[in-house]
């Protein structure tokens, strides 16, 4: 088990691509009519693009990254204007071409990976159709040699067992597969360009390393790339050159290596220096917080308050659930955590590893088959939900999805008052105080009471879950992928409000993630979970450090960083 | 830097373009909703004539000026019965929607919300009578109770319920099972408070819309059952029964069957396109 | 489309299949329910046949003959007819047949009879004596009717009710081949037929092979299917189509049954029509022959007799004509009736309580579409009198499971009953006591006068004397309103110019095939 | 850097997935087969028991309508009429009996016999059951053909043409059969004669009441097909078809088209039943022999043995469809066989 090389390319340094460009693109301003009124969403971007060389495009969410992309195939979409470009393949030019000779394009000379894997294969047709019905369309070959074709292509990309794997649907496949056979059928009529959407997004951090390397395969064959992420980390040692687009605009533009290492503008450090790792861990992501928070004293947290043992003790938990076909699973398998007041149990694994069944039962949401857990050293899993119900306040959780933990049918204003105490404050005029000051401890403005959750933006709409969940005044917080849903520089703010919170009120945290960065960054100590069981424990410095379990060993060296202190 | 990054990562495209009903569309169906409206409240003021008024000499006219719909086999103006019609028809649509909704919603919440075993037999009997088709169902109901507007309205009602109990049941199993249930059982919310501030109001939400689908729909059934004679005594000129007289003249006087049809059509499209437009606005208010 | 007809002296063509679309589809082929009698005409034979004039003429009775004090009748059977399962037909046979009647085997020769018949006897093979317990002097009129055909005893004794049902056996000049329900019957010629009445058109068996019964609810797709010349024939034109059809070239042949006519009876016994006032304030408060004019199209003929209709011996005129429109000899008798108060609809009031009645009536069954937009305007027009007229139209099942059938329930009944003579009379006004009920008397009207008259006419063997007496009943009836007509009930049937020498027998209308052939 | 190591964990972890799932595969199936047996016999035993019940409760003395519709006379009937009737037909035992009676026939495939007829309920049954069948299933066939072709067409086809197909879908659905029967009626085989006026059993007489059956259902299903073909058309695998290179036609074909019949799938199996309900008024319209007939003149002459054996009948050609749809599904969505 090798780990995957995590520094920045050094090569590319300095080194000027010659010859003619590939792909060139120059001006290119796209926009879209919405609702009657036109908005531009990419806004003057050029580059060229030279053979054997890749070009990363990072950005946020929505900073016009994969509509870049698609214009280079002319697919931007039905109700968009596509304005005052140049895109020139080998010197055709791309903007005058009919919808004949783009499907010609299309698969033979650019070959196009979208950002999803599952999604982008067609998940009712085996796998092997896809790749085929590329080769197809660009009339390759009889029948016969196609399904040969094939099988060659997914062996190539690393894919094991190729005949059977191509008469498999992409529900019947890992998500490495998946991704590796929509790879193979991008390469399948050899294109001199690639175009890799967010190819890794969906992927475990194991596995994300195998398509990086692959694509670095290809590229050294001589195939141009154009590699699009959010991520800084992922693009860093796959890239020659860097694109950072904000809001439609390209705001810098360099060599990989100067890009990561010196960046100029303001945003891309900002981006940089957003990412949570071991290294972060008790810094500010980003700029200062301007909050304060004050616990609001209830009657529990008088009750508690000469309590100094673990506030949140699991042991022993086991889980099992059945699945249609009669057979048992363990989901949880004899899991024990204390929880310390003040501090943060970090929880990562991969997917489908209990981490939420875990969360479940901590919260008393699931029933544990065996072991208990104890809140505030008083039994909680096993008393009836009636006697559970006054303790509830003591803890409280935040989801990844919080969209669909709020009622859509009522506005910020009415969701947090549902969730201040009942008993005190007791008038209107005092819950609604106290809903303000919440707001204020999350880094709200009034102006969000009135709004629905659907009309609020991402973040905000984590600070009001985040909100939510201080209402009570509780203990702990249990937050299950808590930040996994947001762009790196929001989840910088959030994972900031945290910690800031956690210092200025001591409230403790099961922080569950699959992100080994996040977990890093945030958790005083760590469990590790595999298939149900605790792999390994520590502090995060242990675990991060020196990890003992093959499994965490594999984790940590999987993981790409920039691997540097920020200027 | 992930394991496995859980960005949304459907493309912007693929935030659903809902399928919204044409401005003009939903338009022409309030405009058609407001006259008939109108019938119901005050037909005095549409009509032009006497509704039952025989006019023998003038039977069988086509339509004209004087008749904007033509005269029936006694010369009464088709016109002023459609608009004396209206009431009759919609308040039958009405009525068998307000029967269907209480079944189903009775039906689909103890279905939904019931102990395993009474919601498993009061799930069975929704599914027993879905297997009934909607007019076989209300074919039967009408014979045993006779025909008249009271058992149009009751048959229709019973006969379309368990289509939308099912949907109840549904919408109430998956309020129960949504996040904000959760969230709010994490909050330390009593059963009870749950099911009465998020249960039942985001159950009961898209009946909104369903109502309005359903009084088209329920007039549809209504005046096929007066087609087959089981509908309100004649010389009433509920539209389902003014379509069925007309049936005998339709070679030499078209109007007759034509008009009546035309005109419930309307209503039964007008309804479902307002209703649709309220299912799309409260789509879009969630998704 | 519609053929205007052929060439004259165009060439007659031997068989064929005669497509026949037909309203009404009965349970079965043989009842006691006249469009079962229409079925039954061509399959079945009866003893005798109704002439054009009336007079019953030989059929499978070559004569027969009345003892002097009318008890004892002699019928003398055809020689040598066989039904169509082999067996003979023999006098046996036929007073088998009259047995089967009155046992239930048809509920309608069983209402003739009772009270008359006593028994019947196979004096030889071809000799029947029928004994009556007292004088029916129309016996032989009466047993025209395809009520009384006659069927193989055989088959009725060895067969299955379902088979007798679906395919009766008789010496009909045509068999029941299949019965695809709700579709069509097929009938084949019986190529041994040898019993046709006296007045057939023609001897011998029929011309044409086949029969495609078909059963076609709509009159608008009858007619159509005729135009279209889908159909050879039809019965039961639209009279809004009547015109049209003739124009185009189409046969068009026109029976009034006689019999009772669609009319309105009062409920004697309970309600506002307990006052004959009332009853004949009803009466002239109706303009019943404009309103039958107009929407009948000049087709159905208006019936002002509310005991028989205009094709009936016996009928009387002056009780037809006893009342034309006269509202305020409607509203001079509602005033004298005390119903004197009028509510702000304008209905009548009397105590309080509104002039209301009620007229349920068998919708789709006994009133057609016609019909019922006949009765929507006399509801109006009684309207002006101060009645308000509460029409129910009750679905088949409903009126024949017996709902409105009480004194309680409704005050008007409507409807018809085909006979070939006034002896209805006798059905429809026979009193309804508790030892001899008559629940065909749907005025509730026990009158032994009226009763006594009846029977007095029914049992006169001179023919004038005989309507003297049923016109003194209808006149009865009239001048005390217990019924008044409305239309008369027809057979109406249209026939392609190619087909020729269909026609209806005098019975009750119905389409005789027997004679019928193609031309080109 | 080596991918081999990870690669063949990744394929150990793959192929015992893989093991794992045959065995348990058909243990779910049969299952799951079990469970819908027992699904489909309690419908079919819940109909029968309503049929039942329905009937029991109809108003009037079964007696007397039996003899009244042979006779087409609406009056009372005497005690002894009545008792002959009675006795034929067990109509005074206690109505626990008569369930019982009727279930224990209903369980050896006796349907009783009619009162009107006199024939066994079956015999009846199946002779009508073929036109009906024949004019449900071709114009739920027909339906689909409409609806792909005019899906195809409109759907997706920016704003203006997919607003006009979606209101186009909404406008036919809402089409009440007997109105568009006598429409259709009217203008083809009336005026232009292009199609009998008489249904019959033709073939050339089965296109007009299909159509009148197949235009609405093809609206319904439209409109659901449409917002999933919409939804499908905007999938990334849809894009990712079309940076293969392949066409706006191929697309749709062989990719959107199969995503968005699901739930037209599940009405499919529904629409037997509507049809059904449609066929009983256009089997009346067309003259058309048929199931539908039959039951409206078995309820209006309270035939109770033959409307019983009806209900029971559609019942089990909707669990038929039913189990026919859960296959289709299958054949059309592989994922579903193991959820
Ligand atoms: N078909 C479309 N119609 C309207 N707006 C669109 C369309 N496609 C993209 N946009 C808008 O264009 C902007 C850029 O979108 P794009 O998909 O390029 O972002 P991105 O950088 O790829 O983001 P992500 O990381 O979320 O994939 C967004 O604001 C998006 O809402
Ligand atoms: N209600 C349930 N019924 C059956 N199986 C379940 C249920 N909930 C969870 N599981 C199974 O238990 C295992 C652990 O699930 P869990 O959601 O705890 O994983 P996780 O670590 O949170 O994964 P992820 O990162 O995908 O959220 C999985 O195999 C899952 O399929
Ligand atoms: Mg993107
Ligand atoms: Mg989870």
């Amino acid at each position: 088990m090798t780990t995957l090389v995590t520094e920045i390319r050094t090569d590319a340094v300095g080194v000027a691509p010659t010859g003619d460009p590939r792909l060139s693109v120059h001006n290119l301003h796209v926009g879209f009519t919405r609702g009657g009124a036109f908005h531009e969403v990419v806004k003057d971007v050029s580059f060229d693009l030279h053979a054997g060389q890749c070009i990363a495009i990072v950005g946020e969410s929505g900073s016009g990254k994969s509509v870049t992309a698609r214009s280079i195939v002319g697919l931007t979409g039905r109700n968009a204007t596509v304005e005052s470009a140049t895109i020139s393949l080998d010197g055709e030019d791309l903007t005058t071409v009919g919808e004949k000779r783009w499907r010609e394009i299309r698969g033979r000379r650019i070959g196009f990976i979208l950002q999803d894997a599952l999604v982008s294969l067609d998940p009712l047709r085996p796998v092997g159709k896809e790749i085929e019905e590329a080769l197809k369309l660009h009339g390759w070959g009889d029948r016969s040699s196609r399904k040969r074709k094939v099988i060659e292509l997914l062996d190539s990309v690393g894919v094991p067992h190729p005949e059977l794997r191509a008469r498999q649907r992409p529900d019947e496949l890992s998500g490495g597969l998946r991704q590796r056979a929509l790879i193979a059928s991008a390469l399948a009529l050899d294109p001199e360009i690639i175009i890799a959407d967010e190819p890794t997004t969906a992927l475990d951090v194991t596995v994300q390393a195998q398509v990086l390397s692959l694509l670095d395969d290809t590229k050294s064959r001589g195939v141009s790339i154009i590699l699009i992420s959010h991520d800084l980390s992922v693009v860093a040692h796959l890239a020659d050159h860097i694109l950072v687009m904000k809001g439609g605009v390209v705001v810098e533009s360099g060599p990989a290596q100067q890009v990561l290492t010196r960046p100029e503008h303001e945003y891309t450090k900002s981006l940089i220096g957003a990412v949570p790792s071991e290294h972060t861990r008790g810094r500010r992501l980003g700029p200062e917080l301007d909050i304060v928070a004050t616990a609001h004293p209830t009657r529990f947290a008088e009750e508690f308050a000469d309590y100094t043992g673990p506030v949140l003790e699991a042991r022993n938990l086991v889980k099992r659930f059945r699945s249609p076909d009669g057979s048992v699973s363990t989901a949880v398998n004899d899991v024990s955590f204390e929880l310390q007041p003040g501090t943060t149990l970090g929880i990562v694994g991969e997917s489908g590893s209990g981490k939420s069944t875990t969360a479940r039962i901590a919260l008393a949401l699931t029933g544990a088959d065996e072991g208990s857990v104890t809140l505030l050293g008083r039994e909680w899993s096993s008393i009836r939900e009636s006697q559970r119900r006054p303790l509830r306040k003591r803890i409280s959780v935040v989801y990844q999805d919080p969209l669909s933990s709020f009622d859509p049918r009522w506005n910020t204003e009415r969701i947090l008052l549902d969730a201040v105490t009942d008993e005190e404050p007791s008038t209107l005029a005092e819950k609604k105080a106290r809903v303000r000051e919440l707001l204020a401890q999350v880094g709200l403005t009034d102006a969000v009471l009135p709004r629905f959750p659907l009309q609020l933006s991402g973040g905000q709409r984590q600070r009001v879950a985040i909100a939510r969940a201080l209402a009570p005044s509780p203990s702990v917080i249990v937050l299950d992928e808590a930040v996994s849903a947001l762009d790196v520089s929001i989840q910088a703010q959030i994972l900031d409000l945290l910690v800031e919170l956690q210092k200025q009120i001591g409230l403790s945290y099961l922080f569950i993630s699959h992100d080994l960065g996040v977990i890093s960054h945030i958790s005083d100590t760590v469990l590790v979970m595999k298939d149900g069981a605790v792999v390994e424990r520590g502090t995060a410095d242990d675990v991060f450090n020196r990890p003992q379990h093959p499994y965490t060993q594999q984790l940590v060296g999987s993981l790409p960083t920039l691997d540097q202190e920020i200027p | 830097m992930t394991l496995q990054q859980k960005v949304p990562v459907t493309p912007p495209a693929a935030r659903s373009r809902k399928n919204v009903v044409a401005p003009w569309g939903l338009g022409a169906a309030l405009a058609a909703l407001l006259f008939f409206v109108a019938a119901l409240v005050a037909p005095q003021v549409l009509a032009t004539h006497d509704p039952y008024a025989l006019d023998l000499a003038n039977a069988l006219q086509a339509p004209s000026l004087a008749h904007w719909f033509g005269t029936d086999e006694s010369g009464r103006d088709l016109y002023s019965r459609v608009v004396w019609g209206t009431r009759d028809s919609l308040l039958i649509g009405i009525g068998a929607t307000a029967v269907s909704l209480t079944i189903a919603l009775i039906l689909g919440a103890i279905a939904a919300l019931a102990g395993k075993y009474v919601a498993g037999t009061v799930n069975r009997v929704i599914e027993v009578l879905f297997a009934f088709p909607t007019l076989l169902l209300a074919l039967l109901l009408v014979t045993v109770i006779g025909p008249s507007a009271f058992s149009q309205v009751f048959a229709v009602g019973v006969g379309t319920s368990p289509g939308y109990a099912r949907m109840i049941r549904g919408q109430i199993l998956s309020a129960k099972n949504s996040g904000y249930v959760e969230a709010a059982t994490a909050l330390g919310h009593s059963r009870g408070r749950i099911l009465r501030h998020h249960v039942i109001p985001n159950a009961i939400r898209p009946l909104v819309a369903v109502i309005a689908l359903s009084v088209g729909q329920s007039i549809v059934w209504a005046s096929s059952l007066a087609f087959l004679g089981l509908g309100v005594a004649p010389p009433s000129p509920e539209w389902g029964a003014l379509l069925d007289a007309g049936r005998l003249y339709i070679t030499q006087a078209p109007w007759l069957t034509v008009i009546p049809g035309l005109v419930i059509v309307t209503l039964a499209i007008a309804a479902t396109t307002i209703g649709k437009h309220i299912q799309a606005s409260l789509e879009k208010g969630e998704k | 489309g519609g053929a205007t007809g052929p060439a004259d002296g165009a060439k007659r063509v031997d068989g064929g299949t005669i497509e026949y679309a037909h309203q009404q589809e009965p349970a079965c082929v043989f009842g006691g329910w006249i469009e079962q009698a229409y079925l039954s005409y061509q399959v079945l034979d009866n003893l005798t046949s109704l002439d054009e004039d009336g007079t019953p003429v030989p059929w499978l009775a070559e004569e027969w003959s009345a003892s002097d004090d009318g008890l004892t009748w002699t019928f003398t059977l055809k020689e040598g007819v066989e039904f169509t399962d082999g067996s003979p037909l023999t006098a046996e046979a036929v007073a088998y047949n009259f047995d089967h009647w009155l046992g239930g085997g048809n509920s309608t020769a069983q209402v003739w009879l009772d009270g008359y018949y006593e028994s019947a006897e196979a004096v030889d093979d071809q000799t029947l004596v029928v004994n009556l317990s007292a004088p029916y002097p129309r016996l032989a009129d009466n047993l025209t009717q395809s009520y009384f055909a006659i069927q193989s005893q055989e088959a009725l004794e060895t067969r299955t009710a379902e088979e007798n049902c679906e395919a009766p056996i008789g010496t009909g000049a045509f068999v029941v081949e299949e019965w695809n329900r709700g579709e069509n019957i097929v009938l084949t010629r019986n190529d041994d037929y040898t019993s046709w009445p006296a007045n057939a058109k023609h001897e011998g068996p029929a011309n044409v092979e086949r029969i495609n019964w078909r059963f076609v609810a709509d009159g608008t797709t009858r007619t159509s299917a005729l135009r279209a010349d889908e159909v050879d024939a039809l019965y039961d034109v639209p009279a809004i189509e009547w015109e049209g059809l003739d124009t185009a070239g189409f046969d068009l042949a026109k029976y009034v049954t006689p019999g009772r006519p669609q009319q309105l009876s009062f409920d004697t016994v309970e309600g506002p029509f307990v006052d004959e006032n009332v009853r004949k304030a009803f009466a002239y408060s109706l303009d019943r022959e404009t309103l039958v004019e107009t929407i009948g199209k000049g087709v159905i003929p208006f019936e002002g007799n509310g005991g028989v209709s205009q094709s009936t011996p016996g009928y009387s005129q002056k009780a037809a004509d006893a009342y034309s429109y006269d509202i305020d000899k409607a509203n001079e008798l509602l005033d004298t009736a005390g119903w004197t108060e009028t509510d702000a609809d304008g209905y009548r009031t009397k105590d309080g309580e509104t002039l209301d009645v009620t007229l349920p009536y068998g919708a789709g069954s006994i009133i057609n579409a016609e019909g019922a937009s006949i009765l929507q305007g006399v509801q109006e027009q009684a309207k002006e009198a101060g009645f308000k007229v509460e029409l129910i139209p009750v679905p088949q099942s409903e009126f024949f499971a017996g709902a409105y059938s009480t004194p309680e329930e409704r005050d008007i009944s409507a409807g018809y009953w085909t006979a070939v003579t006034a002896g209805i009379l006798h059905i429809n006004w026979r009193q309804n006591l508790p030892d001899s009920p008559n629940y065909n008397n749907d005025a509730f009207y026990n009158d032994p006068v009226l009763e006594d008259l009846i029977l007095a006419a029914n049992s006169e063997a001179d023919l004038d004397a005989q309507n003297a007496l049923y016109a003194e009943a209808q006149e009865y009836i009239a001048d005390h309103a217990l019924s008044i007509g409305l239309y008369d009930r027809l057979s109406s049937l249209a026939v392609s110019p190619y087909l020729k020498d269909v026609w209806q027998e005098n019975a009750q209308g119905g389409p005789v095939f027997h004679d019928a052939y193609f031309v080109e | 850097m080596t991918l081999t190591s990870s690669n063949k964990a990744a394929a150990a972890a793959d192929a015992s997935a893989s093991a794992a799932r045959p065995a348990s595969r058909h243990r779910i199936l049969a299952r799951r087969i079990g469970e819908k047996l027992v699904g489909a016999l309690i419908v079919l035993f819940g109909a029968a028991t309503t049929a039942f019940l329905a009937q029991a409760a109809l108003p009037g003395d079964r007696a007397t309508v039996i003899l009244n519709t042979r006779a087409g006379q609406a009056i009372q009937r005497t005690p002894e009429e009545l008792a002959q009737i009675n006795e034929q037909y067990g109509l005074l035992n206690p109505i626990v009996v008569q369930y019982f009676d009727y279930m224990r026939a209903l369980l050896t495939g006796n349907l009783g016999m009619s009162y009107q007829q006199y024939r066994p309920v079956s015999a009846i049954i199946l002779e009508q059951i073929g036109p009906t069948l024949v004019l449900t299933l071709t114009a739920i066939a027909l339906s689909w053909l409409i609806m792909v072709v005019w899906i195809i067409l409109t759907a997706g086809r920016g704003p203006r043409l997919s607003s006009f197909g979606a209101i186009v879908d909404t406008t036919t659905a809402g089409l009440p059969h007997y109105w568009l029967a006598i429409l259709l009626l009217l203008v083809f085989s009336l005026s232009l004669g292009w199609f009998p006026v008489i249904s019959g059993s033709s073939p050339a007489g089965l296109l007009l009441p299909a159509l009148t059956l197949a235009i609405p259902l093809a609206g319904f299903m439209s409109q659901a097909t449409r917002t999933e073909f919409e939804k499908s058309l905007e999938q990334p695998f849809v894009l990712s078809a079309r940076m293969r290179g392949m066409g706006d036609l191929g697309v749709r074909l062989h990719h959107v088209l199969r995503h968005s019949v699901l739930p037209a799938v599940t009405l499919s199996g529904w629409a037997l039943g509507a049809t059904i309900s449609g066929a009983v008024v256009v089997e009346t319209v067309f003259s058309r022999a048929g199931i539908g007939r039959v039951l409206v003149t078995a309820v209006s002459s309270q035939d109770l043995p033959i409307v019983t054996g009806v209900v029971v009948l559609i019942a089990a050609l909707y669990v038929v469809a039913n189990l026919l749809v859960d296959v289709v599904y299958v054949l059309i969505d592989p994922r579903l066989k193991n959820s």
